[in-house]
């Protein structure tokens, strides 16, 4: 059972509260590398998106993705509303007219939303941002799906690589973004945008645990 | 948390009420998406200035908004960089048919809401320029990293262009002024206590009693190095020294000096530490043709204090000194 | 303490020498007996407006030297009253042979150290006359205490004795716009945090994280009472409220309405309270016809606000709206 | 043996000792109920007296004290200033010529600075100020003169009412100066320009212990 509409809106609704629970967290994460705000602009923009979905709760995944991503961008602001903005916008440009995402179509979404993250934001592998988590968890996705991996087994790989590579970039010194400024101090911490992204696709393998 | 505010979440819309109530001569409140227009805006064959950034910096930019300096400015959430919708309603706003020079300070955020909106603007037939100014020597500046930030600079380059635009200079000529005083400009910051974003509800970092940060951004940020405070005279020749050598300013040189609070500084310090920052220009052969002293680029209530010195030339004098009104900057009218 | 100065025993003539450094085109220090003074005084066939008082007050009074506003300033040390000898120096400096008007806030130092001042003068055969600014209504008036101390009001009344006196109006009528000015206006002010006199090293008092101080005057001494952290939108009414009871304002009034901070405290919280006063005087049917919203009579870097209502007239609109040039209030010109 | 004009000498610069060594607890009370700077002012007055006295050592006793007295006015400023000044000049025009002060010298000398403070502050007794101090010091002065007490003697018994009527200032609500605006915060807090004042004449007791 593939992915259905009503699952990536369920997938959303649990990432607002997901952002909900960390808020304090994700805003602890950026006082101590950036400027203490990431944890409420992401919980801004997700509380909006949550007002849009009854309007597009009828339309196909790639209105919604990109319904979502067009709110983050005009209201989470900072560095975090258009590179999650962009990265919805992507997903939602990649899955045009899908009522339900098959394995490889999460993977060609989740890659065109990367994508979209990587030209806009510039970071590369290591830089100490979203970045660090949203590839390591992309490629156990196509590297689940060569070994013919379940969708729920290939989304828990996945979550689990963006879980290391959260986790590493606390050794990191930051090239990209405001923690970047603090040269060497920033590492020792861990980056609060690859945080958050760790939680996306956290989320996304906790709701459709149920998928196959 | 110590604030007199009311709650964390509408800061920003009673501040920008508090500028309908106070300013609405100068200028005009636009709600959803939030900017600050000039009253009288579009002026009509000017070239529009606009500027934007998170809150928390008052009185930059809203205070800077009127006739000698910004068209519009759009306040986002606190040390939030706008949304790209912001500046797209600004744009539209305040073109006078001229074109529109976006102003924005180097971060990774501003960047890329200003080039979204950018895009769209244009998309829409308006002319515009973007201008990004990095000049805090704090930051080693490179390619492979997000670069310099950008701070006292803009202020002083917003009051620039907006005296070239005044003049009707076209809108690659008022992105030149602004280029020119970015490259001409370096500044460098320090904070002798941390700020408390009003969401966070505690200080952005933790400083003892007796330490300093050395090369803060505006942002709370902490900075590159920690040390254990140190008389003004010293401290100014850590932020001068940098700055001085960087660009590098030389003996002859004339330029504007600004000494900057960040919020909660008093201005008895700051004119303590303009003697010791006269002093060293002195000690060096640089003549301080004009000045600013004050709290002009803040990070909430932050106790701290920036330089900035942009080397100047006799067109830059002329349009520093010509009038400007508005909220937070006023003179020659 | 945590300050940008270099010694305590320095700070003034740091100060000082930072002032004379930014703003000779304006102002001349003379040192030792320690006054700011315009640059051209004195001007002839002008009355000539002094004032005073201890420094850590910064704009107040120093700032406000230049044409359209004070004539001199004596700083004390901080929080000190100045000496004799330093208003004397000034009135003499500043004698255009119209008289000198001494504008002394009421403090038991000041009035006395003014008094030793104006009887030397008077000596020396110059006309002086000196009005005392008593403002503050968190302070019970009574003929057997020391009375209202002089806030917020004294600025106020500064620009427009200023502006009175460019208009070469008469030493009496001068001294009769001070004493309008303070007739119809009241102050209050508030603290969140203490601050610290640089010779003590400590802050002058504990306030818990969740604590203020409502009714503080501008020396760093405790306030009335102290109670809970509330709301600007409360805070605002235990300020606003007693003062619009106590001239009484009523509605149909046209007012200066000043919200100035403390020293410590960023400008976006003074338009969070500026808001909440707008509504407030709406609601009572009072009318803002001028405002003044920043940091122009500071308690060091403490951290709080004051807010003052003057009651206007055509004619003290008018000196308002004159123009004035000093380093601290710059319009017109 | 009179107080010698080498005696009031000594006084002063034992003062101006005493000063310095409770300049911080003087500025502490300052805190309590006022603005911090009673012990700095103070200080400050009487070092630049000290640099005074070699000029005037060997006039009389009256110019010594008014010199004192007008350098208090042009260095100290605040409330101190003109009272502490006013108390010193009018101490010296009270012993024009004096090369030596008996009891009765002293006497004089003393009610005419207290008047000088209270024509100048216009303080009674009661209202929590230094003439809280200075009037039982001068009261106890006269009442041992009536005794036939001894000089050293009756400077004592001057000095025990000063530290009396200092500490009686304790429960007081300020009426005058700055504690005044404190209301009925000020009970509670013992007054610095008493605490000053004491201070004083007990200099005065323990400098001039071998006169008689
Ligand atoms: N150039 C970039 N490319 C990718 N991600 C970035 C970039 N710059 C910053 N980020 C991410 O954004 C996060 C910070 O987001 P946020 O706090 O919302 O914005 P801001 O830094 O503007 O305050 C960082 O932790 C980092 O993961
Ligand atoms: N009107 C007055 N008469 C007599 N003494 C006074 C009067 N006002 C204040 N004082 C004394 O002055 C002391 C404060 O002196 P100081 O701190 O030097 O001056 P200021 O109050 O100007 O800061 C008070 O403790 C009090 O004893
Ligand atoms: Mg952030
Ligand atoms: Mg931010
Ligand atoms: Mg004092
Ligand atoms: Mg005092």
């Amino acid at each position: 059972m593939p992915i259905s509409r009503d699952a990536v809106l369920d997938w959303i609704k649990a990432y607002a509260d997901a952002i909900a629970a960390n808020k304090d967290y994700l805003t602890q994460l950026d006082s101590d590398i950036g400027d203490a705000d990431h944890g409420v602009n992401m919980h801004r923009g997700f509380q909006a998106a949550l007002t849009k979905l009854p309007g597009v709760a009828d339309k196909d995944i790639g209105t919604i993705l990109k319904t979502v991503g067009m709110t983050l961008v005009s209201t989470v602001g900072g560095a975090g509303g258009p590179l999650y903005g962009t990265l919805f916008m992507q997903m939602g440009a990649a899955t045009p007219s899908k009522q339900e995402l098959t394995l490889a179509d999460w993977a060609t979404a989740l890659e065109a939303g990367i994508n979209g993250v990587i030209m806009r934001g510039k970071a590369q592998l290591g830089d100490k941002t979203m970045v660090d988590a949203l590839t390591p968890a992309l490629a156990a996705i196509k590297e689940a799906t060569a070994n013919s991996a379940s969708l729920s087994g290939a989304l828990q790989q996945s979550a689990q690589a963006a879980e290391q590579g959260m986790k590493d970039t606390i050794p990191l010194v930051a090239r990209k973004g405001r923690a970047s400024y603090l040269g060497e101090r920033s590492a020792g911490h861990q980056d609060p945008g690859a945080t958050s992204s760790h939680l996306l696709l956290k989320t996304a393998a906790d709701t459709w645990a149920g998928a196959s | 948390m110590k604030k007199l505010i009311n709650k964390p979440e509408d800061v920003v819309t009673d501040e920008l009420n508090g500028i309908v109530a106070a300013h609405s001569d100068l200028v005009r409140v636009h709600f959803d998406p939030n900017f600050i227009a000039r009253a009288d805006a579009p002026v009509k064959g000017k070239v529009g200035v606009i500027s934007g950034g998170g809150s928390g910096h008052e009185p930059m930019h809203g205070g800077f908004v009127g006739m000698g300096m910004l068209d519009a400015a759009c306040p986002g959430a606190v040390f939030t960089s706008p949304t790209p919708d912001q500046m797209l309603e600004a744009t539209k706003a305040v073109n006078g048919g001229a074109g529109v020079l976006h102003i924005v300070k180097n971060y990774t955020g501003d960047i890329m809401n200003f080039e979204m909106a950018a895009d769209l603007a244009r998309a829409e037939g308006i002319e515009v320029e973007a201008v990004v100014t990095n000049d805090d020597v704090a930051v080693k500046d490179s390619l492979y990293t997000a670069g310099r930030r950008g701070v006292g600079v803009t202020v002083l380059a917003e009051k620039m262009c907006g005296a070239a635009a005044e003049q009707k200079r076209s809108l690659k000529e008022v992105a030149d002024v602004c280029r020119k005083v970015n490259g001409q400009g370096r500044s460098m910051g320090m904070a002798l206590t941390s700020c408390t974003v009003p969401h966070a509800g505690k200080p952005t970092f933790d400083l003892p009693e007796d330490e300093m940060e050395i090369g803060v951004g505006i942002h709370g940020e902490p900075g590159r190095k920690r040390m254990k405070l140190q008389t003004a005279a010293e401290i100014t020749e850590m932020l001068a020294g940098p700055i001085l050598d960087d660009l590098p300013f030389k003996s002859g040189d004339s330029v504007l000096a600004f000494v900057n609070g960040m919020g909660g500084t008093p201005l008895i310090e700051l004119y303590v530490v303009y003697n010791e920052l006269a002093k060293i220009c002195a000690g060096r052969g640089v003549k301080i043709a004009r000045n600013l002293i004050g709290s002009y680029i803040t990070s909430l209530e932050m106790a701290g204090c920036s330089i900035t010195l942009v080397k100047m030339d006799d067109d830059l004098l002329r349009l520093w000194d010509a009038p400007v009104k508005t909220p937070g900057l006023r003179w020659g009218v």
